[in-house]
């Protein structure tokens, strides 16, 4: 198939139909609402279904009663939006079922703007919401990867009974790249499996329930789902690593639209010598801790630059444990860092002496006039 | 001899952990009853609440949901839209569809989803212990309402089955109670056209149950009748509300 | 003869069927079940009209009801 | 080539976002790496809107770009927030029916162009975004012009009678690039 | 003033009321109902609001409103329903207003059940919503401390504006144990200071907002909050250190109710001549990473215990830095570890040769038929 | 010469993002009249909403909360609740009140919570381009409805002002339009006499009012006039849905 | 004599003064302002009779009204 | 004394919750550390209700005793939960009006109480639980006679009308308390 120059918010509406989901619930906020307007169009015509929600607490429940009756089901929002699916996200966790949700995340915190940023990224691979559950989350950094990972995303949900968030900012929303799409144009349907809740004919009835009188039943089953996190964690976690092939100067660790920045940035340096490295997750959850502590292992220091106050940054410290000293380039606000903003940073922190452990707080930085937007 | 009245298979056979003389039993039984004289037993599915229905999925012998408190007419769209041929219930309390759940019942309604709802109005949080729910009475003790529901500083219950039934979308909405024989066949009667019309995909489906909670109101089964008589009905006037036929016919109207 | 059966396992003395009962032939029990429930039983067997309102009003599916031969219908359950 | 990166503003409206998707097109086809980003604004209307468009041989890096090589401009505040930031040796695209300041960069070429009657000749005013692009195609060759011809009808194809005179348009822009370019070499 | 015996969930609601706060919105869930039952008798009385939210969205909103004009207030609740305030926390930390909320953590995911559980500890650490905030996080571990963590809270809350969350467990909020409460009776009202909306008499009209059009100005007050957190992350740290004096075989760390229980088995184990020492986080978060090291590096290894499957570890092991082995014992679903377990537990690993970190996978517990509830 | 028509000093002097003849400008200025002519400027606390005016907090010259999406009500509710003394309005959008607010308009109301609520119903989601509201009209195009509205789909248009006013808990509750000047007039009379009851502490007061959205609608202001004539008043009907005083007086009969 | 003063640059050019002025004398430019609208202005100021309409309907608060003397009020605004 | 646990249960309803407060509250105004941790069940009503109060000269550890001291039981399904739980040479008192069996605990003391009967003499049939607390404070003399009778008088202090028959009852428990405490030493 050729490739069609695209939107990453419609590609991943498109993505969604070539996975073989057909039905979207959801509410629109900037910077996705083109994934629900281009699933309103294109559902139909795929003989799918599309309903905008009331809210995205209702979304997250409808997706909840999708899923429980064995189809393939897709959300997509914006940070504000998922905060208000943190109780369903739980539920569907604990009730282990598969469904598939996008952040296109927008500065914050509070209303904040719809800038691109990736500021959830804690409330994503930690603290989503109450109990103990684990989202599995894929953060592409290109329109392709955002279609691959949202395809791939509706298998780990079906292996593992386990919602999976793919996890972009507005900028990948928002920016139109040449994509390609497997084939068949509509995916097969989701085979509903032993769980689902499709009328008890011919069977014993189902349940689909998180609530457990009994204590000790409640136990097991976290056990379980601790198991099922323990499973996945092994046997699922991608990154990837570019120059490392020999040993670097500087490793620079980002996810997302930021690693390409990154990239530039890298790029640039190396073609004056300085041997920058790059690390990336591609699973924010499980994060790849080994893949970046070998990353680590070949570097001389870490920057760690990401669209936030340095969420990943604790990640890469559980996984570095104390023994490279680690730098943080962060934004947040709708603020893009430039390739050049982290040239300079890797310029500086490479400059100056090895400081043990950077601590959360970045570096201030310098208001920058010519990037005020209206 | 003939059998004339026993537990419908629909029931599993256990015992509900429902306190003594609580109505929720009844009008479980309804609810079942009236799938299995339908028939749609292996084509129903149903969303149990939070509240003291918690436990409606260990009780319904269909398959069954358990949804996050006041959602489940969300939970029922999702699964509505996405198995059209399912008949899709939900099971619902006064705190959980009334309160924490408003947005999502009006909008299940207006959207006209094709599901019915059992809405159980006992005028309190059973679950809970006793606070005040959007349907409490003037003047009813809650544990939140020490002093009685100051319509004053809280203003009046909500009647769930008028507010619905406003909506222009066309459904059957209706009002029964179940704390008398004679009402409880009314209630019957409801819920099977509620089930009725989904069967024949016309339209959204509510009845709302007037039911006892004596635990929670402090009195006996029996002072608990005459109380929701007394007290309730005539401030939640029993009755259908709205039928799709009629509602059709105004909307061509215009 | 109409009879009902009541379940005093199933019993959790509510008292309702008590009050539904037309004919007055039912009686809550002096003992207890093993939930320690007192339960609903039968003063008077030989009144029961198998009309079903005790049945009807429980809450808990504890009665059953049956009768001998053809019987006036007098509502439509 | 290596790499290049345009960056085309103007206010809502003025179709700057439709070129830069147009150049993106054209050398997607060609079977170069593209990016298009756009800069949405906060959720109003009105206001600029600008987008970055990047073109190369390898996958494209960071679509975002603070140093753009080329600028195409529609409007005096876009002219005067971006032209600084033009790389040393690059492009600068004036629509002078709409910009009536110039340019200080020196070490630019900076163009001008009256895209508006420009595009009025070519048929329609309202294609004077096309004659922008025209321009910097003509200019930098980054594309051919017969590829973004096809780009221009397969985009417009569901409007076809559009076509014409957005073609003619482009074309203008394009005789217009041209010129500059050998003006300049 | 001498002490009463009294009920977690009500003691909570007093401390409000001798803190200060005459402002309750909530609404009712178990395990911790008795604070809206409590307040609702008792704010009346002294000419305070108390108002029965809809839903705990509503509530969370509500409190943002109260904030917002200048009043102290409070809302409680319990896991699925801190779940629905993620969207409006996030809005109160960017508006930097003074809320106190209490989560009476309950079993999870999904509904789960409503024994007592630690369970929301990430949630209330790291991701509790969208951008980059934080919740300050007190964690009592007896109901004088609950009353003393409250007031503090409110303290805290204002001077740094932020909001501040007590977080227990069902037992805490279900248990009496005699307090002691300060004097007054009612605390002073809240200051407004030069922030709150109060109506815009006699000075130029204020507004609490959380949106940003410029993405420099957003980026901006995220580098503010940012080094708010700093500060209060130098100045607040608390946790407490037990039988460190003189080094020890193990370390036990815990938080809340759980450390009791560890200080049992603990003494238990003194008792024979097994050295265990304890540590236990006060703050949360702030987490008090270089005590928790301090404390670490006096102890040959560690074991971790949470009602939870190792949710505090990760912050345990950015401590240690990978300095000490660490093991866990967990437990979920309403299953509260005894001190028999934990002694077990000390015993097991102390027997066993030293692993190199603990995964957060939990030992599998084996099923224990005596503690099956109803 | 004498003045007779100025901007109030209650608007921020600054222009305001809003497109071209969008009516949220003149909605504004009849608030901010409103205010200033009731004298309560120093003691007024508004409510900006998420939606097109989302920056109301820049304009109108009181002390402003910027709520999140749909909660306005809840944040009144807060803020009136702590100081009693206060003037507190909320401005809202379709999407915001009657989608993800729905649940927060009708308790505020069914509280009686003495606030006043301006309620812009335009039809559409303006702000995140053009997306259904639940008051988006039959056959409409929206971006989520690319086939127009289909009522057999999503329901039919949610009339918030006789909703609201269905309650039992006595309100002010009017709807008018602000696409004319004479409509636009009696939206002031209206507005005024929401705040008016606030300010006598009676009840809770909404005025919904019909307003244009050109740009999402995808017409001219003047054919936005008409289009709010012709399509959305006969739906949406004009006039004061519910007083205090007779909703007291229906309250007392019982 | 009644009069009008439109600011221009506050003006959108929605054009629905236009409409509303009950004397048919305001029209559109043909000049843009700074923000690129074509500005409403008067076209005929004698005809004014400063009924406020186009004031009323401007959704800018772009117009003020002045009058002269008494007017009749011909209705309470 | 150092420390003690004690685990009361019954059904709800039959006040095992009260009896543990009374206790908890004597020790209290003893100066004494205390706990009360019920063990609350799902969010139903029905089933049993047991509470574990702890009673030390330092502040309590862990409230949560798997393991107690002394077991005060109103019904057979909690004496067959409970008893094997029971620390060796601890108590455990049965009440005999409404349990049938027997404990087979041989290294505890067990002591039969019909409580119910004991409490009908006393005054009213509904204090049962304080006549079983009452077993317990005689025999373990944790806290005096009199600082719970205090306590009582304080809990009741609003319904003064019940307080006769509950100190009745829970002197007549104190009595059968000591008795057994003499029978064992
Ligand atoms: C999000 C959330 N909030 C609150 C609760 C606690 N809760 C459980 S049931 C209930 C109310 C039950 O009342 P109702 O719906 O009237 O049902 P009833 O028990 O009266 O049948 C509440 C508030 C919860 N489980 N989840
Ligand atoms: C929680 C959340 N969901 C969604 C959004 C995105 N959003 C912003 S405004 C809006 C709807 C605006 O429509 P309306 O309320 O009708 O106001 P209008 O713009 O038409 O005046 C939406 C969905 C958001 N900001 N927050
Ligand atoms: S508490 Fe009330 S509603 Fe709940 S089971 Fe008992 S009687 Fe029924
Ligand atoms: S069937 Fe009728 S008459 Fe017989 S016991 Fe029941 S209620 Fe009484
Ligand atoms: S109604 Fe049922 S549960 Fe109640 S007393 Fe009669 S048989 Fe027993
Ligand atoms: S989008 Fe519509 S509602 Fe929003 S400002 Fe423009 S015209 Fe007004
Ligand atoms: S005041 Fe009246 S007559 Fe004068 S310009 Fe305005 S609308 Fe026309
Ligand atoms: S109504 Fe106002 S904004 Fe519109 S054209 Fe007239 S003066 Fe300009
Ligand atoms: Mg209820
Ligand atoms: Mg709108």
């Amino acid at each position: 198939m050729s490739k069609i120059l695209m939107k990453g918010n419609e590609a991943v509406g498109e993505a969604a139909i070539r996975a073989g989901c057909l039905h979207f619930f959801g509410y629109p906020i900037t910077p996705q609402s083109e994934v629900p307007e281009y699933l309103a169009r294109r559902l139909p015509e795929v003989g799918g279904v599309f309903v905008q929600a009331e809210s995205e607490v209702a979304a997250s429940n409808m997706i909840y009663g999708a899923a429980g009756v064995g189809v393939r089901v897709l959300t997509t929002s914006s940070s504000p939006g998922i905060s208000l699916m943190a109780e369903a996200l739980s539920y569907i966790a604990a009730c282990e079922l598969p469904v598939v949700l996008v952040n296109m995340m927008r500065a914050g915190p509070g209303l904040g703007g719809i800038l691109p940023a990736q500021g959830d990224y804690l409330q994503a691979t930690k603290g989503t919401a109450h109990g103990d559950f684990h989202l599995i989350v894929l953060a592409p950094s290109s329109v392709q990867e955002a279609v691959n990972l949202v395809m791939r995303a509706f298998e780990l949900a079906e292996n593992y009974r386990n919602p999976v968030m793919v996890i972009g900012d507005g900028m990948i929303g928002q920016m139109m790249e040449p994509v390609e799409f497997p084939e068949p144009a509509v995916g097969k349907p989701l085979d509903p499996g032993d769980w689902a809740l499709t009328g008890c004919k011919d069977r014993p009835r189902r349940i689909v329930n998180s609530l457990y009188l009994d204590p000790e039943a409640c136990n097991r089953h976290n056990f379980k789902l601790t198991a099922k996190w323990q499973r996945i964690t092994e046997a699922e976690q991608r990154s990837e690593s570019v120059y490392l092939d020999e040993p670097c100067d500087i490793l620079l660790t980002s996810f997302g639209m930021t690693y390409r920045i990154c990239k530039t940035a890298a790029d640039e340096l190396r073609a004056e010598g300085i041997k920058v490295g790059l690390f990336r997750p591609i699973t924010l959850a499980p994060f790849p801790y080994q893949a970046c502590r070998a990353a680590a292992d070949r570097a001389g220091r870490i920057l760690d630059v990401e669209m936030n106050m340095g969420q990943m940054l604790e990640d890469v410290k559980l996984a570095v444990q104390g023994t490279k000293s680690i730098d943080f380039l962060g934004t947040a606000g709708g603020v893009v860092p430039s390739p050049e903003d982290v040239a300079k940073k890797i310029r500086e922190v490479l400059g100056s002496a090895p400081a043990k452990n950077a601590s959360p707080k970045p570096a201030p930085q310098k208001k920058r006039k010519d990037k005020e937007r209206a | 001899m003939k059998k004339i009245f026993s537990a419908t298979p629909l029931l599993v056979d256990r015992p509900t952990h429902y306190c003594p003389g609580c109505t929720h039993g009844v009008i479980h039984r309804l609810v079942a009853e009236t799938i299995d004289e339908l028939g749609i037993r292996e084509r129903t599915v149903g969303i149990a609440p939070v509240g003291c229905s918690v436990l409606a999925y260990e009780y319904f012998n269909v398959d069954m949901f358990e949804a996050s408190h006041g959602r489940a007419p969300a939970v029922a769209t999702g699964a509505k839209r996405a198995r059209p041929e399912l008949i899709v219930f939900s099971y619902q309390g006064d705190g959980d569809l009334a309160s924490i759940g408003m947005g999502e019942i009006i909008h299940a309604a207006n959207r006209g989803e094709k599901i019915t709802v059992i809405f159980v109005n006992n005028a309190i949080y059973g679950m809970t212990g006793g606070q005040m729910a959007p349907t409490t009475m003037p003047g009813q003790y809650s544990t939140t309402t020490p002093g009685g529901r100051n319509v004053k500083e809280v203003g009046y219950p909500v009647r769930m089955a008028e507010l619905i039934a406003s909506l222009r979308t066309p459904a059957f909405v209706a009002r029964a109670a179940v704390h008398s024989p004679k009402e409880i066949l009314r209630a019957k009667e409801y819920i099977r056209r509620a089930f009725s019309y989904q069967v024949a995909g016309t339209c959204f489906s509510l009845v709302e149950l007037l039911s006892i909670c004596p635990t929670n109101w402090g009195l006996s089964a029996r002072e608990s009748e005459k109380w929701l008589e007394r007290e309730m009905m005539p401030y939640y006037p029993l009755g259908i509300k709205k039928e799709p036929e009629t509602a059709e016919a105004e909307v061509k109207r215009g | 003869m109409p009879k009902i059966v009541i379940n005093r396992e199933r019993c959790k003395g509510c008292e309702r069927c008590n009050d539904a009962c037309p004919q007055k032939i039912l009686a809550m029990s002096k003992e207890m079940n093993a939930k320690g429930y007192t339960f609903a039983k039968v003063k008077d067997e030989s009144r029961c009209i198998g009309c079903r309102l005790c049945a009807i009003t429980c809450p808990d599916v504890a009665i059953e009801v049956f009768i001998d031969g053809t019987q006036y219908e007098f509502f439509a359950y | 080539m290596a790499s290049t990166e345009v960056l085309m503003a103007g206010f809502g409206g003025q179709g700057m976002l439709l070129s830069g998707k147009l150049l993106a097109h054209a050398a997607m086809e060609k079977g170069l790496e593209v990016s298009w980003l756009p800069s949405y604004g906060p959720e109003m209307r009105g206001g600029t809107a600008n987008v970055t468009v990047c073109i190369s041989d390898k996958p494209v890096a960071s679509p975002y770009i603070v140093y753009p090589r080329a600028l195409l401009v529609m409007n005096q505040p876009s002219l005067e927030k971006f032209a600084p930031r033009v790389k040393p040796g690059g492009l600068i695209v004036v629509n002078s029916s709409l910009v009536p300041v110039k340019s200080d960069r020196q070490d630019c070429q900076v163009v001008y162009v009256a895209a508006n009657q420009v595009a009025q000749q070519a048929g329609t005013g309202r294609a004077a975004n096309l004659v922008m692009l025209g321009v910097y195609v003509g200019w930098s060759e980054v594309v051919s012009l017969e590829s973004t011809v096809r780009a221009i009808e397969e985009e417009f194809a569901e409007k076809a009678k559009f076509i014409p005179a957005n073609v003619a348009a482009f074309k203008a822009g394009y005789e217009e690039g041209r010129k500059a370019r050998g003006a300049k070499s």
